[in-house]
């Protein structure tokens, strides 16, 4: 329990807590947290379909009186009331991850997931030629980080890319095994297929799987989100060209940061862009980068 | 000796005092977790806590009604939230007053329970395998109409406040309950009428306690046995109002898994899923304990995946408790 | 027009799967008669009713109620008609009131019998328990009662029907003879009110007593209709097995030897067995008779293990064993057949062959568990042929079976097993005149093989036939033990009817009555 | 008229062709997909779908046994996502030898379906709560002991040659049938072996078809029941060691939901949810049945939102078919 007297308490409610990206962004939080001398809770939903677990989790986290809190909303709307209730009481606000769609938090540090998915999209059309068919694995249909990296990478195929053909969108639940059978499934379907765009970790991996299983590595150019072991041995093989990073650790630490720069009365910037990075086999060893990647 | 250990048992058997004790139960945690806390026992976590009850609780109201048939309703999450999902088209998309879209939501659900009966009256599915099947229907349509987005209230500000509104707080300044509260007890209030004063009532626990010598008895087994997952589908679809004026938004993804979490309430409630018995103040219990469980652990921000860990447990436990106070 | 006639059924013909249950059957029924229907188990007694009573659809035939043709094609369009139907098997819903279970589907209400009106039905129900002279709380849990308790309140259901046609599927198969009397009354009292009451039972002495005709039935047809007073037991016995059959003179049982097999030393077990001590001979048969609820089968359950004991000794052979379960006992040589044979006593589900050997696998296990199949082929054969049940396969499922083959299965189970002390609740519950003897036939050679028999039975000539000793039970204590030269039906009832002493019997009662409103 | 109805009976009723007819349905899915994308009948992609089978298939002929006793196990999903991560713990942790940690993840499964089995015959409890609450204990646990993160077998590379290596391929060239899927077949045919002709199987069933007159047959009830949730649990676990060898990595957090893929599995195949029947081979046929139908409308790009209404149209249907055969 973090409000005892004298230390600053800092509620932090995520997406998820289950999946490796979290606890990069729980990582992160915490060293800020021990550099700023405060404490903190971390928690998300199992998935992120559950908007309404996430409202009763910031509802008891502001019943536990913290002095501000950092939230990663699945759906603004929903969460509004709390926003204003939090509002009221004087806790600040600091959205991260695809942030908080409103003007009640002091800051955001977030990831710009449709320029993200765009610069994949981009890489793609360089590495099969700007031309041919492509499919997309996404880990959920419905949630914002879903959406996005969807979208972006779709329109900016369509907008700058008109000779690649998205042949297929599917979505795995971030599932490794289920996102493995729909991965081979699209491939069976569409033998042409020269590029794979696989939106989280648990897609990328089923689109790895895939690939090797059906005897296409080299074939189908596989491009990524994220990190994780596997995926970066995978990069290191060549059997991934190479992925998009986010900066998990430091979207943990700039939030928490954000938030005690608010209490001590700063001014802070409407948007802290955390920024993202594609590497590849040429760039994972570089410092800048490494930094950014979890195991 | 023998007397005594006689009358320890008829205090036992007693009905009354069963209640009270799955009731002594949820007072337990309470006062565990008040002491662990001081952030528990506050005006606003109880308010929390009741609110966090309304969707789970109202969804277990109509699996009480199912499980005293010997029946098993796993529909009612999906199915709640394609209600929800309805709700919004009405009001949202086709403009309707927020009234007609309520109503919309609760047939919505009706019709899908009307679906789940007449497949496991007529057609003699188990309601196992015929709710398995809603469950994935519901879930896929519901993505299907939404068009896979949330579907947002932001125009009509009264449906909302059918959640979170308060109307206690107007009339007692200060004492903002959120309706969502009043709706779960008034719903309760209504399914236990249902469930002990009318011809349904009276049948739900015939069907369960014997289904065969009820239809020998004259008894329209299939039509009632329809009527009442008709009913469960009109919880569920309240379930969904509800969910969608709290969360002011209907999402289409939602719902997987709340059917454990209403059958789980129902059963830690005392009711016995071989049928025949069950009660909604039970249910009610089983709903808060399930509730205060989950949120006392939170305020004692124990890690999550050890939360999981407790709640296996107190489900197992709280089963076991009843059983051995049925068994004295 | 015939108005004389309330009821006649013309070539009724129904089929299930692989039996032609009713064959161009018939039937007639007289306003104001009491009109018995018998036959030997599987004859179509019960079908035939439940046809008129709207369960089974008929394939073919007609059904003429009050001269005109009737479709009764659901037990509700039945009851409408003024046609109730006691069952063979209780139908109660045990978790619903007295009261709720008698005028389900009628429950008096307000806002066209929406809501229930709770007071007038516990009255009603009252009204009615009157007019029979039953002692029940209306607003008790069916659970709590006794079987024969249950099997009133069935009576009540249907006789609150104010039924024109009653129909009776064995209903006095658990009652005691108080409580046939009772039943007799109220029986003749509707006949003089006009209604007509078909009488079904194997009980075949009662027939003289209660019916004014007889119909009887063999596989499937109608064979005769005959004035009772017209006719004797023998002609209906031979009508009903299509052949004579001499009853064998009561065997005098041979005296069984003096060495003790088995021995009961002060079992108590809550309030339903108090102080039971006995001793069980080698290769006797030791009857145990006593009123309904009396505790027998409790006796039967505490020392097979299916029950746990308060306090008490068993011993096997003179040996002191501690018998925890079935299984403990199955070890130690014991096997029960239940009273209950459907519930208790077989996997309906499963076939002949699997039954029969339920009780010892551990005989036909090899290696890591697999199962003999040859061996348990063989085994079940063997049984099959020398019990004579009737099944066109060792394969066959037992729920596809007679009663009496069924119980013949359950039998055969225990001789599998091959155990010492054999416990046999009630063996000819429900089983026709036929099957009956071949049983009686059947516990006489095993106590030649040397075998020791513990037989409860309701039916007093059955003890007094078969048994070489009695023990009479009341309330939970064994009131007495008589030798069979000693034992004649009044002794047994004067044991059987013997209370505990006042203070003991001033608790017994308060019991009796908690149990009825608990 | 009539005689031809009879023959026609006998031959409906006849057991080998009612599985006959189950597989029928499964050919009929096959053709219609082959007819409908020349991309589904083709080597690899039958690979696949036998492949995509083995998890969810083996999770099946546990809970086969289990819905056969008249139970049910909620709780193979995370069971089975805990093996994994205990193979991972004792192979990559601590290092222990490959065949070791298989043991281990068969062993958890084994342990948690005992514990089960135990809390069911022993506690009393209904194995829908007793495996409700073991499904929340084993998610919990599976992230507490992997420490949140998936464990990788990236230095013991023969552990993933378990699913995914070929010794087919290497008797017959070119015929890579993986070996996950003789595991399958392997598994199935020793499930089948157990259940018609050892003590256990035939326990079993005698158990499902009425567990008291089992019971005062004398058979230790109680013992036999934990046997087989703990034959129950040896699957799930071996689905864990699987499902860690396909993926090469034990995901924590996987495995919820997917109890009702395995039901739908053991239910489509024949095997009724009151007990007493049910068989290994209905069993493989329906697991087989949700593949072909999942990889068809994926190979066919149906939209997702359409593929989950029509998989939960066809557990419905196919158990419907499954009823009328039966009535026939
Ligand atoms: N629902 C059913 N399905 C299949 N066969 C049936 C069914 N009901 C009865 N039978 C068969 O029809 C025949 C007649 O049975 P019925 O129950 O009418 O006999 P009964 O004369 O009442 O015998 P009992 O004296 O044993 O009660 C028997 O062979 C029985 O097995
Ligand atoms: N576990 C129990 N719970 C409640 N009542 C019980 C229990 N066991 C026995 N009884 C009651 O105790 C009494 C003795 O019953 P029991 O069945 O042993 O008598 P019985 O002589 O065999 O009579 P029957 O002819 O009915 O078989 C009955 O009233 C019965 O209902
Ligand atoms: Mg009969
Ligand atoms: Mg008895």
């Amino acid at each position: 329990s973090g409000n005892t007297s004298d230390e600053t308490y800092i509620a932090v409610i995520s997406k998820g807590f289950q999946h490796q990206f979290w606890q990069a962004v729980q990582a992160g939080a915490e060293k800020a947290a021990v550099d700023y001398e405060v404490t903190i809770t971390f928690e998300g939903p199992e998935t992120e379909a559950m908007v309404d677990k996430q409202v009763e989790m910031v509802q008891a986290a502001l019943d536990k009186n913290p002095a501000a809190l950092c939230l990663a909303a699945l759906d603004t709307q929903a969460l509004l009331p709390l926003l204003e209730r939090a509002q009221e009481e004087g806790i600040p606000v600091v959205g991260f991850d695809s942030g908080v769609d409103s003007d009640i938090p002091v800051s955001t540090a977030a990831t710009d997931n449709l320029a993200a998915a765009a610069l994949a999209a981009d890489k793609m059309a360089e590495l099969i030629g700007d031309a041919g068919q492509v499919a997309v694995i996404v880990h959920d249909q419905t949630s914002r980080t879903g959406i996005d990296r969807r979208d972006g990478f779709v329109n900016q195929m369509e907008s700058k890319h008109p000779n690649i053909e998205i042949v297929d969108i599917q979505y795995g639940e971030g599932d490794h095994l289920k996102s493995t059978e729909l991965a081979k499934a699209i491939i069976q379907a569409h033998p042409d297929l020269k590029g794979f765009f696989g939106a989280n970790e648990g897609s990328i991996i089923g689109v790895l799987n895939a690939v090797s299983e059906l005897d296409k590595v080299g074939d189908i150019v596989v491009i990524g989100y994220d990190s994780g072991q596997q995926q970066m041995d995978a990069i290191l093989s060549g059997a991934e060209a190479g992925a998009i990073t986010q900066d998990p650790i430091g979207i943990g630490y700039k939030c928490v940061e954000a938030a005690v720069k608010a209490l001590n009365g700063e001014d802070l910037p409407k948007m802290i862009d955390t920024g993202f990075h594609w590497y590849d086999k040429s760039n994972i060893d570089d410092d800048t980068i490494a930094a950014l990647l979890y195991k | 000796m023998e007397t005594i250990l006689k009358s320890k048992n008829s205090l036992f058997r007693s009905d009354a005092t069963q209640k009270l004790m799955a009731f002594a139960g949820l007072i337990a945690l309470f006062v565990v977790f008040s002491i662990a806390s001081p952030n528990f026992f506050q005006f606003s976590n109880i308010i929390g806590i009741l609110l966090a009850t309304a969707v789970n609780g109202i969804l277990a109201l109509g699996a009480t009604f199912v499980i005293i048939t010997a029946g098993i309703d796993l529909s009612v999450g999906t199915v709640m939230t394609l209600s929800a999902v309805m709700t919004g088209v009405f009001i949202t998309v086709m403009g309707l007053p927020v009234y007609v879209g309520v109503l919309g939501g609760l047939t919505t659900g009706a019709l899908a329970g009307f679906i789940n009966g007449s497949i496991i009256s007529r057609m003699k599915i188990p309601p196992f395998v015929a709710t398995l099947g809603m469950l994935y229907i519901a879930k896929g349509l519901s993505l299907v109409i939404s068009g896979l987005k949330p579907v947002y209230f932001n125009d009509t500000p009264s449906f909302k406040e059918i959640a979170m509104g308060s109307i206690l707080g107007k009339i007692i300044p200060g004492f903002e309950v959120p309706n969502a509260v009043l709706i779960l007890f008034g719903a309760a209030f209504i399914a236990h009428l249902i469930l002990n004063k009318t011809v349904l009532g009276r049948y739900t626990y015939a069907i369960g306690s014997n289904e065969e010598a009820t239809r020998l008895s004259g008894v329209n087994v299939t039509f009632w046995k329809t009527a009442i997952y008709a009913l469960a589908g009109s919880f569920a679809g309240l379930g969904g109002v509800m969910i969608a004026a709290r969360l002011n938004s209907a999402q289409p993804a939602l719902g997987a898994g709340y059917e454990l979490d209403a059958i789980a309430a129902v059963v830690i409630g005392g009711t016995s899923l071989s049928g025949g018995e069950g009660t909604i103040l039970g249910t009610i219990i089983g709903a808060f304990i399930i509730s205060v469980l989950t949120n006392g652990l939170r305020i004692l921000s124990v890690p999550q995946e050890w939360q999981i860990v407790v709640t296996g447990t107190i489900v197992i436990l709280a089963v076991y408790a009843d059983i051995l106070r049925r068994r004295q | 027009m015939d108005n004389e006639i309330l009821v006649s059924m013309v070539e009724i013909d129904k089929r299930f799967p692989g039996v032609h249950a009713l064959d161009n059957c018939q039937f007639e029924l007289r306003p104001g008669e009491i009109h018995a229907l018998v036959g030997e188990n599987g004859a179509g007694k019960s079908t035939l009713m439940k046809v008129l009573a709207g369960i089974y659809s008929k394939d073919k035939g007609r059904v003429i109620f009050k001269g005109q043709e009737v479709t009764v094609s659901t037990p509700k369009a039945a009851l409408d008609l003024g046609i109730s139907i006691i069952h063979q098997e209780l139908n109660l819903m045990s978790h619903l009131t007295l009261a709720h279970n008698i005028y389900i589907g009628r429950e008096p209400g307000k806002a066209k019998r929406l809501i229930l009106d709770e007071k007038q039905i516990n009255k009603q129900t009252e009204d009615l328990f009157a007019r029979m002279h039953l002692k029940l709380d209306p607003s008790a849990k069916v659970s709590s009662l006794t079987i024969a308790k249950r099997q009133m309140v069935e009576i009540a259901k249907a006789l609150s029907h104010n039924a024109e046609v009653l129909i009776m599927d064995e209903p006095t198969a658990a009652l005691t003879d108080a409580e046939i009397e009772d039943l007799f009354s109220i029986i003749r009292d509707l006949r003089d009110r006009g209604v007509g009451i078909v009488y079904i039972s194997h009980r075949l002495e009662e027939l003289q007593q209660i019916s004014d005709r007889v119909t009887v039935m063999r596989d499937g047809r109608y064979i005769n209709t005959v004035n009772t007073n017209e006719t004797n037991i023998d002609e209906i016995i031979s009508m009903m097995v299509g052949r004579t059959i001499y009853e064998a003179a009561p065997e005098i049982p041979e005296h069984a030897s003096q060495e003790i097999v088995f021995e009961a030393k002060s079992l108590n077990r809550g309030r339903w067995l108090k102080d039971v001590s006995f001793k069980l001979k080698k290769g006797e048969i030791l009857g145990f008779a006593g009123l309904m609820g009396a505790g027998r089968t409790e006796v039967a359950r505490v020392i097979f293990g299916a029950d746990a004991l308060d306090s008490g000794e068993l011993y096997v052979k003179g040996e002191r064993v501690d018998i925890k379960s079935p299984r403990d006992a199955v070890k130690h040589g014991l096997g029960y057949l239940s009273e209950d044979r459907k519930d208790l006593g077989l996997a309906l589900g499963m076939d002949v062959k699997t039954n029969m050997v339920l009780a010892s696998f551990e005989k036909f296990r090899s290696w890591l568990g697999w199962v003999d199949e040859r061996a348990t082929e063989k085994s079940a054969a063997h049984y099959a042929e020398a019990l004579d049940i009737k099944t066109p396969s060792l394969e066959q499922k037992v729920i596809n079976l007679s009663g009496g083959n069924q119980q013949k299965v359950v039998i055969g189970k225990w001789l599998t097993a091959d155990t010492d002390i054999l416990i046999f609740d009630e063996p000819t519950r429900g089983i026709d005149v036929g099957a009956k003897s071949e049983i009686y036939k059947l516990l006489n050679d095993l106590t030649h093989q040397g075998k020791s028999i513990i037989m409860i039975s309701s039916e007093l000539p059955e003890i007094l036939r078969m048994s070489h000793r009695v023990v009479v039970m009341c309330e939970g204590r064994i009131t007495g033990e008589l030798p069979i030269s000693e034992a004649t039906q009044e002794a047994i009832m004067r044991l059987a009817t013997q209370r505990g002493t006042i203070i003991n019997g001033s608790e017994s009662v308060s019991n009796s009555v908690k149990l009825g409103s608990a």
